[in-house]
């Protein structure tokens, strides 16, 4: 099979990026160092806003079928993407497009073929060592399932810690096991590109003498917090201290640690951290239901995400958190207890200790991280700032950027699979064919299959029985094959162990009995299948088997809409970010309309001053501007858009007034915005107070000189981060620290104080703020209660504030007060209601998942990025745009779009008209056609989460594959059971 | 007659409950022989009808078990379900069942132990409750 | 600490012709060359030792070196119970008699920095502190005072003394 | 609130009545009027869409009967814009179906004017017909005869939400003396309506609060005595298998209740649709099953689906074959489920259905 | 306002890591783990921030320099490495001399004059050493043990801590049993034995160099080849 991308990385970029390019058809193969994927995910089982999971919501929408459709932590399972776990590319050789790559597959000691996951070698294995899946607050043995819930769950060896004793080979009834295998040599060749997306290790505390980690057993990594939370963790979800097991009254958060330190090697904020503790606290609280205090000591708490600041602030209010803001020094143990001290300086100055239970480091991304030494071959893509620590949300859209790289090195134009179906087989009775396998005679002993013959067989519908020794071989699917084509069955069920390592070949055998996939039902002998005696099993699972059988029975072809999509993209809005994402889209040879109400394209980027990003944003205005695929409409408005994904209407006005319609497939909104006005400081009272984004322009533009400002007062978070407007515009304080220090090398005798809240130079740009103070910016932090006062007397501007250090009033006569008063979207009341969709309380568009669909909006074929959505900066608004291209060639990369097994289907003739369910569609996949009267299901937004089946009284919906009938039908068997 | 064993009716969503499940039944943890699993796509597919029918047709316990409040792979699936069930639990409370009959968890993918400790504690309860007033009736 | 860094700032020259030793350096050459010999029968009680800033943290910064290993190797060569205070070594704390304050006056506040001292010692519950400092020695021992704790304290040098083994 | 009283109208109250939705057609304030008229062809008054003022002798809304719930008609004439106004003569427990109905995309109230009444209840078919045959003027008597007036059905003796809401007119009975009657305009629209059609303000009836209050409490009291009763029968499935025991799934009282809006009942679809093998095969678990089946599943089916929006009609008792109370039944359940969910049916078209929407009570545009 | 130059700020010692005092971010770390935050008014961080705004004179008038033991904890954790004991030190520089707090001055004035802090007289010391050199004799295995002073071309300088002969003479006798011991050809002087040098906590730079000076010339004149670091 041809590999297009190779992808170094499981974690949630890898994952992204395969899927980015498995859904545009590309065939990837997926690798991690790790024995398991997910990445540091896997250990996380929460995450913030609503502290849950929903990683699944990552999984492919558009063509389903062909992924996974269970739960993402158990494993990645798409027909184009190959995982191949404990692996690393060890060499790429070759031009861009016929890249060889080596990759070094360790063995890992359980041949995956053979073995049936029983799990006898763990149980014999003598060696105990830490674990490390729960920051070693377990012990594992050195053959070990790495991650619990993952799939396949064939065991490893870890060689390092093995003794070699063969207890485990003595014990393995399969002889799975081989002490003395070696590392594996695959190479991959052709290859169009390999993305590395090895992410970020965590900063090392025990290398630091000041925590006592390692030594105090109650001071805590935030990750191994969140293990000692976690439902699969040592303490199975109670929050207990590791030292005695005994509950938790007071914690503590460090903020910071191996992050902003020098001493470290640490110039930068490692970005998540603070949220990351914020969370955690919430979930302890809610644990503890709230039977615990919790202090979290910070420098700035950075809540720089779109809606982490309420977040935060709600988390105050709901549990009492207290946030002191004071690094601390360092962790001692208590006397007497294994309680610790920590001493702090508090908002009045004053020296406090307090005594807590449990000490929790924030630790930062590690440092001094190397790319291998192919990482600038041509055609080999690391993900941006592959190092550093992101939000779930930002992590996607870098990994689309980089997948967006690998596909523009060409892959396959996107040739859907045709599949012929035996339509005159399938028009049939239902014939089932029921697979019994009997795992090479291991069931005999819990279960009975010839009762379970003997009593199928006086089954109405009664299926034809292919006993097998071992279904899961070649030689097993083999005779499924041929029982297939012997017989007329045309339907399958397979009662065998690990169905979800089936899925690849049941895909196989439906192809080859040309019957549609869902027409294969496994049924999971082992891990299904309860009871205590051999009696109670077959029970079981002859039930089992019946329902199965029947549901299948009822299960009818679906019909399959074919939508053949128009392969053209509307992009409203030419910033940054809506001009990257034409850019993209054309580079994929996708025609776009390009739409901007302003005459001249460049969003916020016309202002800029010279220097990279206006040089960036220069080559990309000319790109898209000369591209023969993009069609600019100037000084246009959108002034409808109807249709459904792949088949979109815009109408549009041009500057003479004129109605167009444009035809599309897919449709990108990046409308922007701009800075946010306050009323606050005395904002327009002198002309000695700018904005910061003016200040920016003046001194880009030479309007303004810096020779002419002695003293200068900034003040940030000018009437935001606060209620009404309560976000951070994320990239004010950055653009505060480049004026300040442009104005200081001009002038360095000019003082320059900035009052700030928190200041937000995350990541990277932590190094500006390091440099602004090392050029003698006086930074001077305040609360909300404490704001710094402004007055203007006799055009004097007058500043009053407290500095919290020295506990004294500051009073300041600048000549210069600049105020950053953020940002807020721009055309968003209008933009939403004309597609129809969601804003949040602030006006900024609303993506559909902020973790996991960053970009797409609630509805399907409808994209969000840029200014519109969030405040973000320069070039994070461009990787939006890709994203969001990316996103959009889901829909636009084929020709068209097929309805998958599980949608919903409404049948008219039963149907009332009511329209409860339109409302009830969580991905606003129905709606009514007025024309002809009915309630359509737009079959490729629909999910098949069946809310509507279950809302509509009469039965008018369908589900496919889940059918009222064939569950109630089998709640009936189960609950009918005879003994056989 | 042998030892009361009732009869109990599991519907659960495939994202996570059902992963529970599954790594309940992977990781050995065992649950009791009791339970008869019928895995739906969410919770929100819950017809009231399955509930009705399960209980007419001899359940002794119903247990829907869903994602976390959030959780949920199709948004909100899971609070519908609550709802739903709200619904359902009260109306049924009115001819004579125990409340306590229906149960609905929000049990995530990575909880076995939840899992597990869910059905047993519903095994339980309902064996205190005994057989439905619905055993053994001819009503349908 | 003063000594050597006066040295290398106004006298770099010294060091052609001469050559200088810390405390440790000495005991350990002694030690280990077998200039001495230590009974290791003498000191079974719980010792707790204690880092001054001078060799340590201090020493490490304006010499690239901090003496920690060192004065830890010479116990374990005769003291068979000796313990650390926590924190120790690098992130120890002063006794609070440091950088001439014993020569001020204000010795509230001296009190005051020796109460983490205190607490670290009563964590630990020796009963013998040893440590290779006259500034310490001083400190601790009033502070030990000043808390009614009744716990010798000597210098490192006077326990090897003691320990000597005189052929 | 605004009174229009009529003191001893010369031609009686069904008469003026009658004149006054005559006049709207006439005076073309509307373009139809749906109304319970007797015709010749059947004993009791059938609703019937009026467009000729001339053709209306035999309204008769006060007639203490309803043999079918007019908000399906109502339903059935507002499904899809005609661009028509149309005046919707309808009992107070219509009214409520017709607005259950509206939040279900069944019907519309842009075009609708709807009077209604003080509704002193409604005998069954039979009884109507019986008492009707006993001399003219049913209406007349039965409005100023208790005798009369404790003939209606258990639903109506057991109702107390007597009095319309959601209507633009009330035609009052309550509190006036024998023979008088009120217009009560109870919107802008119906004020407007009645003062076009040149009817006076006045002051409130004499007795109308004293005689609301009065019959409040006493069908009040009546129904807790029904509802404490049924309650009790239904505490055990044993006690509704009882209630229900005859019931033959004929389904009459799905198609007489005018919140039971499927196009076709699910029982009627293959859901429901068994082989003869089901049914044999759990004949054969149980030793025995009584024919028909899913009985017990379709009543409470049908209240999972709309008990919330039950608005006590009485109808489905009035049609069932074998005499099952089900509107007691029904009604008892309810009424928890309503509590239940903080929800009353017919109160405000705006107030979403409970089970329907949870979707931050955002319904998409 | 053209910033001062000559500032605590401006000369501040730059730590090995080339890092200046601005770099401070006020974090708070030095202040939590200081021991007497909050006493008469001591904070590091404030200090710093003082120092930052050039307001070196109210630091150099108070008592705050004359608090702190120098002992470096606030530095060892600072993620900035900031340089606060020199900032002290440079601060105690700039007092007065004669503001200098207790002892330190005093004792380095007479070490100036007398060759030890304490001023004690050369036949004082003679004494002294003798005394408790003939008692350590006394004990079994020392009974051959003479103090050697001012021994020429000695291999080892052996300097005293003036509380040695002052206070607690009993402790003269470790190292030189140590010595005795291990056969160590060693010495100490009669001038200018004192092993100490307050001009490091003074801040005064000239005074210790002097100090520094007289071991130099002692191992100079005496042809000494090692010395013992007296601390």
């Amino acid at each position: 099979m041809n590999i297009h991308t190779v992808i170094a990385g499981a974690g949630i970029s890898g994952i992204r990026a395969a899927f980015d390019l498995a859904e545009l058809g590309h065939r990837v193969v997926l690798l991690d160092k790790a024995p398991s994927s997910g990445g540091i995910l896997s250990q996380l089982d929460h995450q913030f806003p609503d502290n849950h999971c929903g990683m699944c919501t990552l999984l492919p929408m558009i063509d389903r079928d062909k992924g996974p459709q269970f739960c993402l932590r158990k494993g990645i399972f798409h027909d184009h993407v190959t995982f191949i776990p404990s692996a690393e590319i060890v060499s790429v050789k070759g031009p861009a497009g016929q890249l060889s790559v080596v990759v070094e597959k360790q063995h890992t000691g359980i041949d995956p073929l053979k073995c049936m996951a029983c799990g006898s070698c763990e149980s014999v294995c003598p060696v105990s060592v830490p674990d490390g899946f729960n920051e070693g607050y377990s012990t594992r043995k050195a053959v070990f399932l790495p991650v619990p819930h993952q799939i396949p769950n064939h065991r490893i060896i870890d060689f390092s810690v093995c003794t070699r004793c063969g207890e485990c080979v003595k014990a393995c009834p399969v002889s799975a096991i081989n002490l003395d295998g070696e590392a594996r040599k695959l190479e991959f060749n052709p290859v169009n590109a390999v993305i590395l997306a090895t992410g970020s290790g965590q900063y090392d505390p025990a290398q630091s003498d000041l925590y006592g980690f390692g030594v105090l057993p109650n001071v805590v990594t935030s990750k191994g917090l969140e293990r000692i939370m976690s439902s699969s963790g040592p303490s199975k979800g109670q929050l207990f201290r590791p030292s005695d097991n005994k509950p938790i009254k007071r914690m503590a958060f460090l903020q910071c640690v191996g992050s902003r330190n020098l001493m470290e090697n640490a110039d930068h904020c490692s970005s998540v951290c603070c949220m990351f503790a914020v969370k955690e606290a919430v979930m302890a609280c809610e644990k503890s239901h709230d039977d615990l205090t919790v202090s979290i000591f910070y420098m700035d708490m950075r809540t720089f995400g779109r809606d982490f600041q309420r977040y935060k602030d709600q988390a105050e209010t709901s549990h009492g958190l207290r946030f002191i803001r004071c690094r601390v020094h360092s962790v001692e143990p208590c006397e007497n207890t294994d309680g610790m001290k920590i001493s702090y300086v508090n908002d009045k100055g004053m020296y406090m200790e307090e005594t807590v239970d449990l000490v929790v480091l924030s630790t930062g991304k590690k440092t001094g991280l190397t790319h291998p030494d192919f990482y600038q071959n041509e055609g080999v893509f690391a993900l941006s700032d592959t190092f550093d620590f992101k939000d779930i949300g930002e992590s996607l859209v870098a990994a689309d950027v980089a997948a967006g790289k690998a596909m523009a090195l060409g892959g396959p134009p996107h040739t859907p699979e045709q599949r012929i179906f035996d339509t005159q087989r399938l028009s049939k009775k239902a014939m089932p064919l029921l697979v019994l396998c009997q795992c090479g005679n291991n069931l005999s002993n819990d279960l009975d299959l010839d009762l379970i013959e003997s009593h199928l067989s006086a089954m109405p519908g009664a299926p034809q029985i292919l006993k097998l020794e071992q279904a899961c071989g070649a030689a097993g699917f083999e005779s499924i094959g041929t029982a297939l084509t012997s017989s007329q069955a045309n339907r399958v069920v397979i009662a065998a162990c690990n169905p979800f390592l089936f899925d690849h070949k049941i895909k196989a055998l439906a192809r080859d009995a040309q019957l549609p996939d869902g027409f294969f039902k496994t049924l999971d002998m082992r891990s299904h299948v309860t009871g205590k005696t051999k009696n109670e099993q077959t029970q079981s699972l002859l039930s089992q088997i019946k329902s199965t059988v029947n549901s299948l029975n009822l299960t009818l072809p679906v019909y399959r809409e074919k939508r053949t999509v128009t392969p053209s993209a509307l992009v409203v809005g030419g910033g940054p970010a809506g001009l990257s994402a034409a850019f993209c889209l054309a580079s994929a040879g996708i025609d776009v309309d390009l739409l901007d109400k302003e005459s001249q394209l460049g969003g916020n980027g016309i202002h800029f001053s010279p220097g990279p990003e206006k040089n960036s944003l220069d080559k990309l205005l000319s790109s898209v501007t000369n591209h023969p695929k993009i069609r600019v409409h100037p000084a246009t408005c959108l002034t409808r858009h109807q249709g459904l994904a792949g088949v979109f209407t815009a109408t549009i006005t041009t500057p003479n007034a004129v109605e167009q319609k444009i035809p599309h497939g897919a449709a990108i909104v990046a409308t922007g915005g701009g800075q946010a006005q306050t009323l606050d400081y005395c904002a327009s009272q002198h002309n000695g107070i700018l904005s910061v984004f003016d200040l920016a322009k003046g001194l880009g533009d030479k309007t303004l000189n810096p020779l002419d400002f002695s003293k200068v007062v900034m003040i940030q978070c000018a009437g935001t981060r606060e209620e009404p407007r309560n976000y951070c515009s994320r990239i004010c304080c950055t653009k505060a620290l480049l004026n300040a220090i442009a104005i200081k090398e001009a002038n360095p005798s000019a003082s320059i104080h900035i009052f700030y809240r928190d200041m937000m130079s995350y990541g990277e740009s932590e190094k500006i703020y390091t440099r602004a103070r090392q050029a003698g910016i006086l930074f001077i932090p305040f609360d909300l209660h404490k704001k710094p006062q402004v007055a203007v007397n006799n055009q004097t501007i007058h500043v009053t504030g407290f500095d919290p250090v020295l506990q004294e009033d500051v009073q300041l006569a600048p000549d210069l007060l600049v105020l950053s008063t953020g940002i807020v979207p721009t055309d968003n009341q209008i933009i939403s209601k004309i597609f129809h969709i969601n804003t949040t309380q602030d006006g900024f568009l609303k993506e559909a998942n902020s973790k996991w669909r960053p970009v797409d909006s609630g509805r399907e074929g409808i994209f969000v990025c840029g200014l519109a959505r969030a405040p973000l900066g320069f070039q994070e608004a461009m990787d939006e745009g890709i994203s969001a291209a990316m996103r959009a060639l889901r829909i636009l990369g084929r020709p068209f779009l097929e309805t998958p097994q599980v949608t919903a289907r409404v049948r008219h003739s039963l149907c009332s008209r009511c329209q409860a369910c339109i409302p009830e569609c969580p991905y606003q996949a129905r709606y009514l056609d007025e024309e002809n009267g009915k309630i359509m299901v737009d079959s490729v937004s629909c999910q098949g989460c069946g809310a509507c089946a279950s809302l509509c009284p009469n039965s008018s919906i369908m589900m496919g594959q889940f059918e009222e009938k064939g569950i109630m039908d089998s709640i009936e068997f189960f609950l009918n059971e005879a003994c056989p | 007659m042998s030892e009361y064993k009732p009869k109990i009716v599991a519907l659960v969503c495939n994202w996570c409950t059902y992963t529970a499940a599954d790594l309940a039944g992977t990781s050995r943890l065992s649950y009791p022989a009791e339970i008869r699993m019928i895995r739906l796509m969410c919770t929100g597919m819950i017809d009231q009808k399955y509930i009705l029918k399960a209980f007419l047709d001899g359940a002794d316990g119903v247990f829907i078990g869903g994602c976390h409040p959030g959780d949920c792979h199709y948004i909100d699936g899971n609070i519908k379900a609550e709802k739903r069930i709200g619904g359902t639990r009260n109306l049924l409370s009115q001819f004579g069942f125990e409340p306590d009959r229906l149960a609905l968890q929000w049990i995530g993918a990575s909880e076995g132990p939840e899992f597990q400790h869910n059905m047993t504690a519903f095994v339980e309860r309902i064996t205190a409750l005994g057989p439905s007033q619905v055993a053994d009736r001819m009503i349908l | 600490m003063a000594t050597r860094s006066g040295l290398e700032k106004w006298f770099p020259e010294f060091f052609e012709k001469h050559k200088a030793f810390t405390v440790f350096d000495l005991l350990v050459t002694y030690i280990s060359s077998g200039r001495i010999t230590l009974d290791k029968n003498l000191f079974t009680m719980k010792i707790a030792y204690h880092d001054p800033c001078n060799y340590g943290r201090k020493s490490e910064e304006k010499f690239g070196h901090g003496y920690y290993e060192e004065p830890r190797w010479i116990l374990s060569q005769f003291v068979s119970n000796w313990v650390d205070l926590y924190p120790a070594g690098a992130n120890g704390y002063c006794c609070g008699g440091g950088g001439g304050t014993m020569l001020t006056p204000y010795k509230e506040v001296r009190s005051h920095y020796s109460r983490k001292k205190i607490e670290q010692i009563k964590r630990v519950n020796p009963e013998l502190i040893v440590l290779p400092c006259h500034s310490c020695h001083g400190q601790i021992k009033q502070a030990l005072a000043e808390n009614n704790m009744d716990i010798p304290v000597k210098y490192l040098w006077e326990i090897v003394a003691e320990a000597l083994i005189m052929d | 609130m605004m009174m229009y009283p009529l003191n001893s109208p010369d031609q009686g109250i069904v008469q003026t009545v009658r004149s006054m939705l005559q006049e709207l057609l006439g005076k073309k304030l509307a373009d139809a009027v749906l109304v319970l008229a007797s015709n010749p062809w059947s004993d009791v008054p059938m609703p019937t869409l009026f467009t000729d003022p001339d053709r209306m002798e035999g309204v008769d809304p006060l007639a203490p009967v309803a043999p079918v719930s007019s908000a399906r008609q109502a339903s059935a004439l507002t499904r899809s814009p005609s661009g028509k106004t149309v005046v919707l003569v309808l009992r107070p427990c219509e009214i409520r179906a017709l607005i259950e109905l509206v939040k279900l995309n069944q019907c519309s109230l842009e075009n609708a004017i709807i009077i209604s009444m003080d509704c002193l209840g409604r005998m069954e078919n039979k009884i109507f017909s019986d008492e009707a045959k006993t001399g003219p003027g049913i209406t007349e008597r039965f409005l100023s005869s208790p005798e009369l007036q404790g003939k209606i059905t258990t639903t109506c003796s057991t109702c107390n939400d007597f009095l319309p809401e959601n209507a633009d007119i009330t035609l009052c009975t309550l509190g006036a003396e024998p023979g008088h009657m009120g217009f009560e305009a109870l919107t802008d629209k119906g004020k407007a309506l009645l003062e076009s059609l040149g009817f006076k303000k006045g002051d409130d009836l004499p007795k109308r609060k004293q005689d609301i209050a009065a019959l409040a409490d006493k069908r009040s009291l009546s129904k807790k005595e029904l509802f404490d009763a049924t309650a009790l029968q239904m505490s055990t499935i044993d006690g509704f298998q009882t209630f229900i025991g005859r019931c033959l799934n004929c389904y009459n009282c799905r198609t007489a209740c005018p919140v039971c809006y499927c196009k076709e009942c699910v029982f009627l679809t293959d859901v429901f649709a068994h082989p003869p093998e089901l049914l044999l095969e759990r004949a054969t678990r149980r030793g025995a099953v009584k024919m028909p089946t899913d009985t017990s599943m379709f009543h409470l089916t049908r209240l999972s689906h709309i008990g919330h929006a039950c608005v006590g009609c009485g109808q489905c008792s009035s049609v069932c074959p074998s005499d099952i109370q089900v509107a007691d039944m029904f009604r008892t359940v309810s009424e928890k489920t309503q509590a239940f969910f903080n929800y009353t049916p017919g109160r405000d078209v705006t107030e979403p259905i409970p089970q329907l929407v949870v979707r931050n009570g955002k319904r998409g545009d | 306002m053209n910033e001062p130059t000559d500032t605590i700020k401006s000369h501040a010692p730059l730590r090995p890591s080339g890092i200046k005092p601005e770099t401070c971010m006020a974090c708070g770390t030095c202040s939590a783990g200081c021991p007497i935050t909050g006493m008469e008014g001591f904070d590091p961080r404030k200090i710093v921030r003082m120092v930052l705004e050039n307001r070196d004179q109210e630091l150099i008038d108070s008592k705050l320099p004359w608090l702190c033991t120098m002992c470096g904890k606030c530095e060892h954790a600072c993620p900035m490495g900031i340089n606060i004991i020199n900032i002290i030190r440079d601060i105690r520089g700039q007092v007065d001399r004669d503001k200098v707090p207790g002892q330190i001055h005093k004792g380095v004035e007479l070490c100036l004059e007398t060759g030890n802090n304490i001023g004690l007289p050369g036949e004082d010391f003679t004494f002294i050493i003798g005394d408790v050199a003939e008692e350590m004799a006394e004990e079994e295995g020392f009974e051959d043990f003479v103090p050697p002073i001012d021994k020429k071309g000695a291999s080892l300088l052996h300097t005293l801590h003036n509380k040695l002969v002052n206070t607690q003479n009993e402790d003269l006798v470790h190292w030189w049993k140590i010595f005795h011991a291990a056969k160590e050809d060693f010495t100490m002087t009669s001038e200018n034995w004192e092993g100490v040098n307050w001009g490091l906590f003074s801040g005064d730079d000239e005074a210790m160099k002097i100090i520094v000076g007289r071991i130099v010339d002692h191992m100079d004149t005496l042809r000494i080849e090692h010395l013992m670091y007296p601390e």
